[in-house]
């Protein structure tokens, strides 16, 4: 007889829900009855967890915008810390791109896809001993909202009610198929209630680790969280954090002082590797962007030059020199990363006399000179991206700068040169859902980068019609639509996108490398020995 | 002594004028620039959320649509009274986020400072007893050699040798910002000697450039016809007289101290106000560099100005000098 | 009767003087060495896109690669040429530095003569300037000035200009004053030359040693100020080759590539470890002091 | 015959001038010296005086080392000792009293902390305490108020004083023999004279050896049993003060001691001059003084403020073509009235006329011609010399300006002016530093005689020269007078050579004419005291008064 694993079970039940097309609109609720955990917190088979011990790393990505506050309690500006450490949203992304219920047990939405059910998971306590209720929902989701926490979120919520002490309900002011989705972004955290200017920032969630010290812009101590409500975890007593630069990150690791470091530069795994660490890869990751601005009389409001320059970047060179992963995916000049399944290639990605050719009927034969363009680096290799980007466009002819700025030369050029709204957007761009990313050139105002013309209208209308179409296998075909308009006038070009990776001693076991850089869980990683 | 006094308060005015052209040069290079301030301080992610209304509307908030000279009269008011504003975006005290780094920041200068003094001193004594010999030439050879090294190289190979490969120290400094002030301390000694190993160098020079010309004097030729022993000749006639060319480059010696500590604390992670001020700069957050600028020009006044209290202390002559003056 | 010369070597002709001192300097292997680093240093920056065997941005094998005949120093971590990049990394910084260094010689020297010679409240007023501008950190003063004007050589060739100028101001006031003091300006004076003419015929030839020694010495410690810089981020940026950036990418292969770091810390260090050489040895030839450098 | 108490034999001494070069500054000098007895040590300057004097301590300055030879002193062979032996024969056996006390004294440290010290270190406090030591010795250096002079620096003394207290330093260990190398050069004769009786009685009552080492004949002649004349490293003569004075043997002693400045009270020359000619310069009434008043050329922050040198109803007038002479020691105001003059410093009461027009104020203030005809020579030649110029630029600098000639006219006008002083046209390219300083002063004075001047203010002008040269550069200046009907103001502190050049002379103390009359009726009549003692001081000194009689051991 097989046996069946539970998870294994369960994905099955997964595929069941998606046949019949509303796999998305009813959230997991699954438990692994014996333990009481739900079933994607199950361990590995096999798995002898330890308790106790310390968990120290790095994390190499700088988040700027936690330099503009003195409060580092406030889960908006712990991208870089990992906010999943201490405090938990409704809606958590596997590492498979599955939703799973984190703090909400299930969801639901009527036919119009724009009212939204929520059940909240029972039995919740704060790190402060409350416990969790809609009403710590309802104001969790207010407080996002007024203080723009997500611009995910902002152009469909209408309003939120506490529907029971533990059921909440979303109203939207459009259909939105995916809104749970769109509800998993890290900065939606569930706090306590508290008034709007003190919500938010006393550093206190539901997470698995309860704050001890945040010392603002460097790091975090954090204590395990003796009442979690996954039973049994953490199996750490302490984890603390710290963001540190690619360097000093190696230095630390080799020293002792981190038993892990998230975000390694790819180039120095073998840093890490030649000191005894072991370097974990997560499917995807961050991908590199340039949105082109089209409001200012520039070469690139061509949709041929885009092309030609799209074309023109060795995308598999990218993936050999800096992260020693060919054949991986290449970016196909949407927000699709491609991990998405709705993800749809170019059909040629790489094709230098093609762009030649484009650049020709452009009527630039002899090649081009393109304005600068200017990043400030997020990740450490992003430097070498940009590099190796310049110089393979090169081979069609195409110069163009791409500089690299501190966080304020950017915001310069785009003041100075780029007036009034118009800015080359250069950086990375998470791996989301589709809906998500598919948003990213239609409605959020930053990224779109001033994309306009008959492609743009007819994006904008059919990304409307996506996120309301219920049939998910439709919604499928629909995402390609959008991302075939997207490719034919190419707004954005993708330059290349990364896949996380993190190294961790040997003693650290479990500790998983998410293609969300705030994806990854602390409470189920243990140290051995 | 009340000529003496007298002479300080006047030092006391004129280092008050000092600070304030600081405070305007600040001004002028961090406010009236290209660009806007205001929406270069908002970093991209957060740019979004603000409409070309609301930023108007900060803009007028935070004064940036009001005159120079006026916005420069706050500035210099502001900076004077050691009120430091708030940051742009947040609002939030400028004076409370920097005071642990610039305490911190303080601690690595003032050790690093005494213990280059005491190094550069013992060796500038220890090579004037005979000079042109082997210790001699080989303290000059070797200060030489540090200072052609460039400090992030030499902090950087610390870390490796010292922390990774000895394991005598942390490669990263962990200790929190606001860490009690022993704890920091602690954590220093590392950045302390990277940074006295491209610093002594150019004290050093200056001492013994102090050392060969007092020790090439008719007083030294004098005492040593008297039969002073040489140790004697070298520490109570030579050293105080060969001090005074070092004092004089106190300005400079505590500027580039500084300027190299925020290459060093960036190296180590240090939790010093030299990471608040590149990060400040990353981010353009206007008040904080100026913040920073100015005490950082401040303790390089006050460092002058104990210097030249000390020259007072140790010429005579100076002393005499300012009384009849 | 004549009068007995000092020493006989003072009859010959004055460039037979210069020459002989600048022999005697170079006697030393310490001030030859200098020399020939520095000259090798200049030579290197002119000369290396001649050298260079490769373009410095070009992708021209696999990255990290050792040393070989192909590659003399090996491929860098996106498989450049590291050879070219590292005879090139010096030249942004130094002719940045130079030109930066040769406008604030100018500059200070201007200021210096005005405010050791005329004096009186024009000195004070230039000197209190002078104690401000040093006050602020130079690393912190080039930060916030290539915030306002961008890390293009453009840009930076006026920012080591304008926080260099200073120091020069400094060290040339103190030695027109010492010159002020000496007969000759008197003398000058009694003919009733103006000031101008005091300032340029009189004063300036004597100080055309300190302003050599003044331009080298700079030259070399902002050399090392903008590697800093571009090392902190703050200054050169990809994919221009600079000893500072490549210190600082070098850094994450340390453990397995150690040379990486060592050639332009190597390049960088000699640089300013020949300037100083040749720069002691001369002042010493010269008879110019320590204490009057600053 | 007796043991001498100080024997050098064939001692050579050298100065290592390249990595393979020695140069010989002692060479192969023999000679000895009695117990007690005083030997001057003479010569211009670069003869290794001041070696020979440093190497009685068994000490050479760095670069120079004892290539040969022997130095017993009282049966110790000085080279021979080493470390803690030859230091504590430094100062405990032998002494030695540096030439310019000033610079000689550690400034940051008092004369008590001073003497305290020597007496520490070679245990000569006996059965009192250090300090009451010290206040002793500087008492019996007839220090007014030792206890207040125990407690100041160096720099708040006199000149006098200080000598004084580097003498008593000498005396802390009562050493066998005491090595004086230029004592009194830095001090006025009047204090020159004090300090060398003070010293000359100690010696009698102690029996110290000592050893002269100077430039000045007339202190060596006053003080000396024995003369060693020495030139280039080597001893020309040795013997008796007075034969070695009277009856010199070698053309160099000769020349030496001929140019030595004298006294002469005899006949003056062309008294008549001065009658007819009218006055070029006339000065009426001048006060002047710098309190309050700062020189524009001394930077407020850095130099000390000028000493309060004052004048007070100055009034004297110097006729076209003859000689003024100005006499007067430290801070009499003579340097002033030369500035005044000059044009240097402004700013007076009274009246200055020159050619019968008010001559007042800064020079540039003055219109071209009247700069041009009064013209100022300095003191020091190296630093009235700019010395990035060459010798041409720097005398066809004052014709191109009040001439307006061009290059090739003044390279004529400069070959000449080189000649009437002597120069060899080859200097013209030259730059000041390669000059010996005779010849720098030479430049100097041709400069002056560039502008074809009615009045040249000498200012100290042949004080930094030897005696030989300054013997030569006062002949030529005569001659260029004759020659160009010049005047001159002649400020010296060196008397004899004042009488020497001037016609009338006019004697200066605290601001304050003293004398003012012909130069003979001066020196035969004076009329103040103070004129008469400045007169005693230099006849003394003049006078070759050997006392004893001196033991040729050689």
């Amino acid at each position: 007889m097989t046996t069946i694993s539970k998870r294994e079970f369960l994905r099955l039940l997964g595929l069941g829900a998606s046949a019949l097309g509303m796999q998305s609109a009813f959230g997991s609720f699954a438990f692994a009855q014996e333990t009481g955990l739900p079933a994607w917190a199950a361990l590995p088979a096999g798995a002898e967890p330890k308790t106790g011990g310390k968990l120290v790393y790095g994390q190499t990505y700088p988040n700027w915008a936690v330099g503009t506050s003195d409060n580092g309690k406030h889960p908006y500006y712990w991208v870089d810390l990992l906010t999943r450490s201490i405090w938990n949203c409704l809606v958590w992304v596997d590492h498979d791109f599955n939703l799973q219920g984190e703090l909400a047990e299930s969801w639901q939405a009527d036919e119009t896809l724009k009212v939204w059910d929520f059940k909240l998971r029972e039995g919740v306590l704060f790190h402060n001993g409350k416990e969790m209720t809609s009403a710590d929902v309802v104001a969790s989701i207010n407080a996002h909202i007024a203080q723009k926490g997500s611009g995910f979120i902002n152009a469909w919520f209408e309003s939120i009610e506490a529907t029971g002490k533990y059921a909440v309900r979303f109203n939207l002011n459009a259909a939105y198929a995916e809104w749970p989705y769109a509800l998993a972004e890290y900065r939606l955290a569930i706090v306590p209630a508290a008034g709007d200017d003190v919500i938010l920032t006393d550093g206190i969630g539901t997470g698995p680790f309860k704050l001890v010290e945040v010392d603002n812009r460097r790091g975090f101590k954090a204590i395990r969280n003796e009442n979690y409500w996954l039973k049994g975890r953490p199996f750490i007593d302490e984890v603390e954090g710290y963001v540190v630069n690619s360097q000093t990150a190696i230095n630390g690791f080799r020293s002792g002082q981190f038993n892990a470091v998230f975000n390694i530069d790819p180039t120095t795994a073998g840093q890490y590797e030649s000191a005894a660490g072991i370097v974990d890869k997560a499917t995807g990751g961050d991908q590199f962007l340039i949105s082109m601005p089209k409001n200012l009389d520039m070469a690139w409001n061509d949709p041929r030059i885009r092309l030609a320059l799209s074309l023109s970047i060795d995308r598999n060179a990218i993936n050999q020199i800096v992260y020693n992963d060919p054949g991986t995916w290449i970016g196909n000049d949407t927000h699709m990363s491609g991990i998405n399944p709705e993800f749809l290639p170019r059909e040629v990605a790489y094709d230098i006399d093609k762009a030649k050719a484009l650049l020709a009927e452009a009527g630039h034969p002899n090649g081009i000179d393109l304005p600068p363009v200017v990043f400030s680096p997020s990740f450490p290799e992003m430097p070498r991206v940009m590099a190796i980007v310049a110089e393979s466009v090169k081979k069609a002819g195409i110069n163009i700068e791409i500089r690299e700025m501190p966080t304020d030369g950017f915001s310069a050029y785009v003041t100075e040169v780029n007036k009034p709204y118009g800015r080359p957007a250069v950086g990375p761009v998470g791996p989301r859902n589709p809906a998500t990313n598919m948003s990213r050139m239609a409605v959020n105002q930053s990224e779109e980068a001033g994309w306009t013309g008959e492609k743009a209208d007819a994006y904008r209308a059919l990304y409307a019609t996506t996120i309301a179409e219920p049939d998910e296998t439709k919604r499928l075909s629909m995402y390609q639509e959008l991302q075939r308009i997207a490719q034919s006038d190419t707004p954005a070009i993708i330059l290349g996108g990364r896949r996380n990776m993190l190294a961790h001693s040997a003693g650290v076991v479990n500790l998983k490398s998410h293609f969300q850089n705030w994806g990854s869980r602390f409470d189920d990683v243990w140290i051995q020995s | 002594m009340p000529q003496i006094l007298a002479m300080t308060v006047r030092r006391l005015v004129m280092s008050f004028f000092i600070l304030s052209i600081t405070a305007l040069i600040v001004f002028l290079g961090t406010e009236v620039l290209p660009g806007d301030a205001l929406t270069a301080t908002i970093p991209t992610e957060e740019l979004q959320f603000y409409s070309a209304d609301q930023l108007a509307e900060m803009r007028s908030e935070l004064g940036l649509d009001r005159p120079i000279p006026v916005r420069f009269l706050e500035v210099w008011a502001r900076l004077m009274t050691f009120d430091f504003g708030t940051t742009i975006v947040k609002h939030e005290p400028v004076g409370p986020r920097i005071f642990h780094p610039m305490i911190n920041s303080a601690i690595l200068a003032g050790v690093a400072l005494v213990v280059m003094l005491a190094l550069v001193i013992s060796l500038g004594t220890l090579a004037s007893l005979k000079p042109g010999g082997r210790l001699d030439t080989t303290i000059s050879a070797t200060t030489l050699f540090t200072y052609s090294m460039p400090d992030f190289v030499v902090s950087n190979l610390f870390v490796i040798v010292f922390a990774v490969w000895l394991g005598l120290a942390p490669a990263v400094i962990l200790a929190p910002t606001n860490a009690p002030k022993l704890t920091i301390l602690a954590a220093s000694i590392l950045p302390v000697l990277a940074l006295c190993v491209h610093g002594v160098a150019y004290q050093y020079r200056l001492l013994r450039a102090g050392m060969v010309e007092a020790l090439n004097s008719d007083y030294v030729e004098r005492a040593r016809l008297a039969g002073l022993p040489t140790w004697r000749i070298s520490l109570v006639h030579a050293l105080p007289s060969a001090l005074i060319p070092m004092l004089n480059g106190t300005a400079s010696f505590v500027a580039g101290l500084l300027s190299g500590s925020v290459v060093v604390e960036a190296v180590f992670k240090y939790p010093g106000a030299g990471g608040e001020l590149l990060r400040a700069l990353s981010q353009r957050e206007i008040p904080t560099i100026q913040a920073i600028a100015f005490l950082a020009a401040l303790a390089v006044v006050v460092a002058n100005l104990l210097a030249d209290l000390a020259i007072l202390a140790l010429d005579p002559r100076v002393r005499t000098r300012s009384q009849n003056g | 009767m004549a009068d007995i010369p000092v020493s006989t070597p003072l009859r010959r002709s004055l460039g037979w003087l210069r020459s002989r001192r600048l022999r005697r300097a170079l006697s030393e292997p310490a001030t030859l060495m200098g020399l020939i680093l520095v000259v090798a240093h200049l030579l290197l920056a002119l000369l290396a896109p001649l050298l260079a065997p490769y373009d410095t941005s070009a992708l021209v094998g696999a990255p990290l690669q050792h040393p070989s005949w192909e590659f003399l120093m090996g491929t860098d971590q996106i498989g450049r040429d590291y050879f070219s990049r590292i005879i090139a990394g010096g030249r942004i910084a130094l002719m940045v530095s130079f030109l930066g260094i040769a406008i604030a010689v100018v500059s200070g020297t201007v200021l210096g003569i005005i405010a050791g010679y005329i004096g009186g409240r024009t000195d004070e007023i230039i000197m209190r300037i002078v104690d401000a501008m040093m006050a602020i950190p130079d690393l912190i003063l080039i930060a916030i000035l290539i915030l306002a004007l961008g890390t293009g050589p453009g840009a930076l060739i006026p920012v080591v200009a304008v926080v260099y100028t200073w120091g020069v101001v400094r060290v040339i006031r103190a030695k027109t004053i010492s010159l002020s003091t000496l007969d000759f300006v008197r003398s000058a004076e009694l003919r009733g030359e103006t000031r101008l003419a005091v300032m340029v015929r009189e004063i300036l030839p004597n100080l055309i040693g300190l302003l050599g020694v003044e331009l080298a010495v700079r030259v070399s410690s902002a050399v090392l100020r903008i590697s800093a810089l571009s090392f902190l981020g703050l200054g050169i940026s990809q994919p221009t080759p600079d000893w500072g950036l490549m210190v600082q990418e070098a850094m994450g292969v340390i453990f397995t590539d150690p040379w990486f770091l060592l050639l332009p810390a190597i390049m960088l260090s000699s640089l300013i470890i020949g300037v100083n050489f040749m720069v002691d040895g001369l002042s010493r030839a010269f008879g110019i002091t320590t204490a009057e450098l600053g | 015959m007796k043991t001498p108490h100080v024997d050098v034999r064939n001692l050579k001494l050298v100065y290592k001038t390249g990595p393979q070069t020695e140069l010989a500054a002692i060479d192969e000098v023999s000679f000895s010296i009695g117990k007690g007895e005083t030997l001057g040590i003479v010569g211009e300057s670069g003869c290794g005086k001041s070696s020979l004097a440093r190497a009685f301590l068994g000490y050479t300055r760095p670069g120079a080392r004892i290539a040969g030879g022997a130095l017993v002193v009282g049966g110790v062979d000085v080279f021979a000792l080493t470390g803690e032996a030859l230091r504590r024969y430094r100062g405990g056996r032998a002494a030695m009293v540096p030439q310019n006390p000033l610079s000689a004294l550690t400034p940051h440290r008092t004369i008590g902390q001073h003497m305290v010290e020597l007496i520490r270190i070679h245990n000569a406090a006996g059965n009192i305490s250090p300090t009451q030591k010290a206040l002793d010795l500087l008492a019996a250096m007839e220090l007014p108020d030792p206890s207040a002079i125990f407690a100041r620096y160096p720099h708040q003394l006199s000149g006098g004083q200080r000598q004084r207290v580097v003498i008593a330093a000498a005396l802390v260990a009562e050493p066998e023999l005491i090595v004086l190398d230029e004592p009194t050069t830095a001090l006025d004769k009047t204090v020159e004279t004090q300090v060398l009786d003070l010293v000359s009685r100690l010696q009698k009552r102690t029996n110290t050896t000592l050893i002269y080492v100077s430039h000045d004949l007339n202190v060596v002649a006053r003080m000396c049993d024995g003369v060693l004349v020495m030139q280039h490293g080597k001893v020309l003569e040795d013997g008796p003060t007075k034969e070695v004075f009277n009856a010199p043997k070698t053309e160099y002693a000769r020349t030496l001691i001929a140019a030595i400045p004298k006294l002469r009270t005899g006949t003056r020359p062309e008294p008549v001059r001065l009658a007819t000619a009218a006055p070029i310069l006339s000065i009426r009434d001048l006060d002047f003084s710098y309190g309050g008043k700062r020189s524009r050329f001394i930077p407020r922050f850095f130099a000390a403020p000028p000493a309060r040198q004052t004048l007070k109803d100055i009034s004297l007038s110097i006729a076209a073509g003859s000689t003024l002479g100005v006499v007067g020691e430290s801070g009499s105001g003579k340097s002033t009235l030369a500035s005044l003059v000059a044009g240097l410093v402004g700013g007076n009461g009274g009246r200055i006329m020159f050619d019968g027009k008010p001559l007042s104020g800064l020079a540039g203030g003055r219109g071209r011609d009247l700069r041009r005809r009064v013209q100022l020579i300095f003191q020091d030649p190296a630093s009235s010399l700019n010395p990035q110029h060459t010798v041409e630029q720097i005398i066809a600098r004052p014709l191109q300006v009040f001439f307006g000639m061009t290059r090739a006219a003044s390279r004529d006008r400069v070959v000449q002016l080189l000649d009437e002083l002597d120069l060899d046209a080859t200097l013209l390219t030259r730059s000041p530093r390669q000059l010996s300083g005779g010849q720098q002063q030479r430049v100097a004075i041709a400069r002056a005689f560039a502008c074809e001047p009615d009045l040249v203010l000498c200012d100290e002008v042949t004080s930094a020269l030897d005696v030989t040269v300054q013997a030569q550069v006062l002949q030529q200046m005569k001659r260029l007078q004759r020659e160009h009907n010049t005047a001159y103001l002649f400020i010296s502190h060196d008397l004899p050579v004042v009488a020497e050049m001037s016609d009338q002379m006019l004697v200066l103390e605290a601001g304050e004419i003293r004398d003012y009359a012909d130069t003979g009726t001066i020196l035969t009549n004076p009329n103040s005291a103070y004129t008469k003692n400045l007169l005693a001081a230099f006849a003394s000194a003049t006078a070759h008064s050997t006392k004893r009689t001196f033991q040729n051991v050689s």
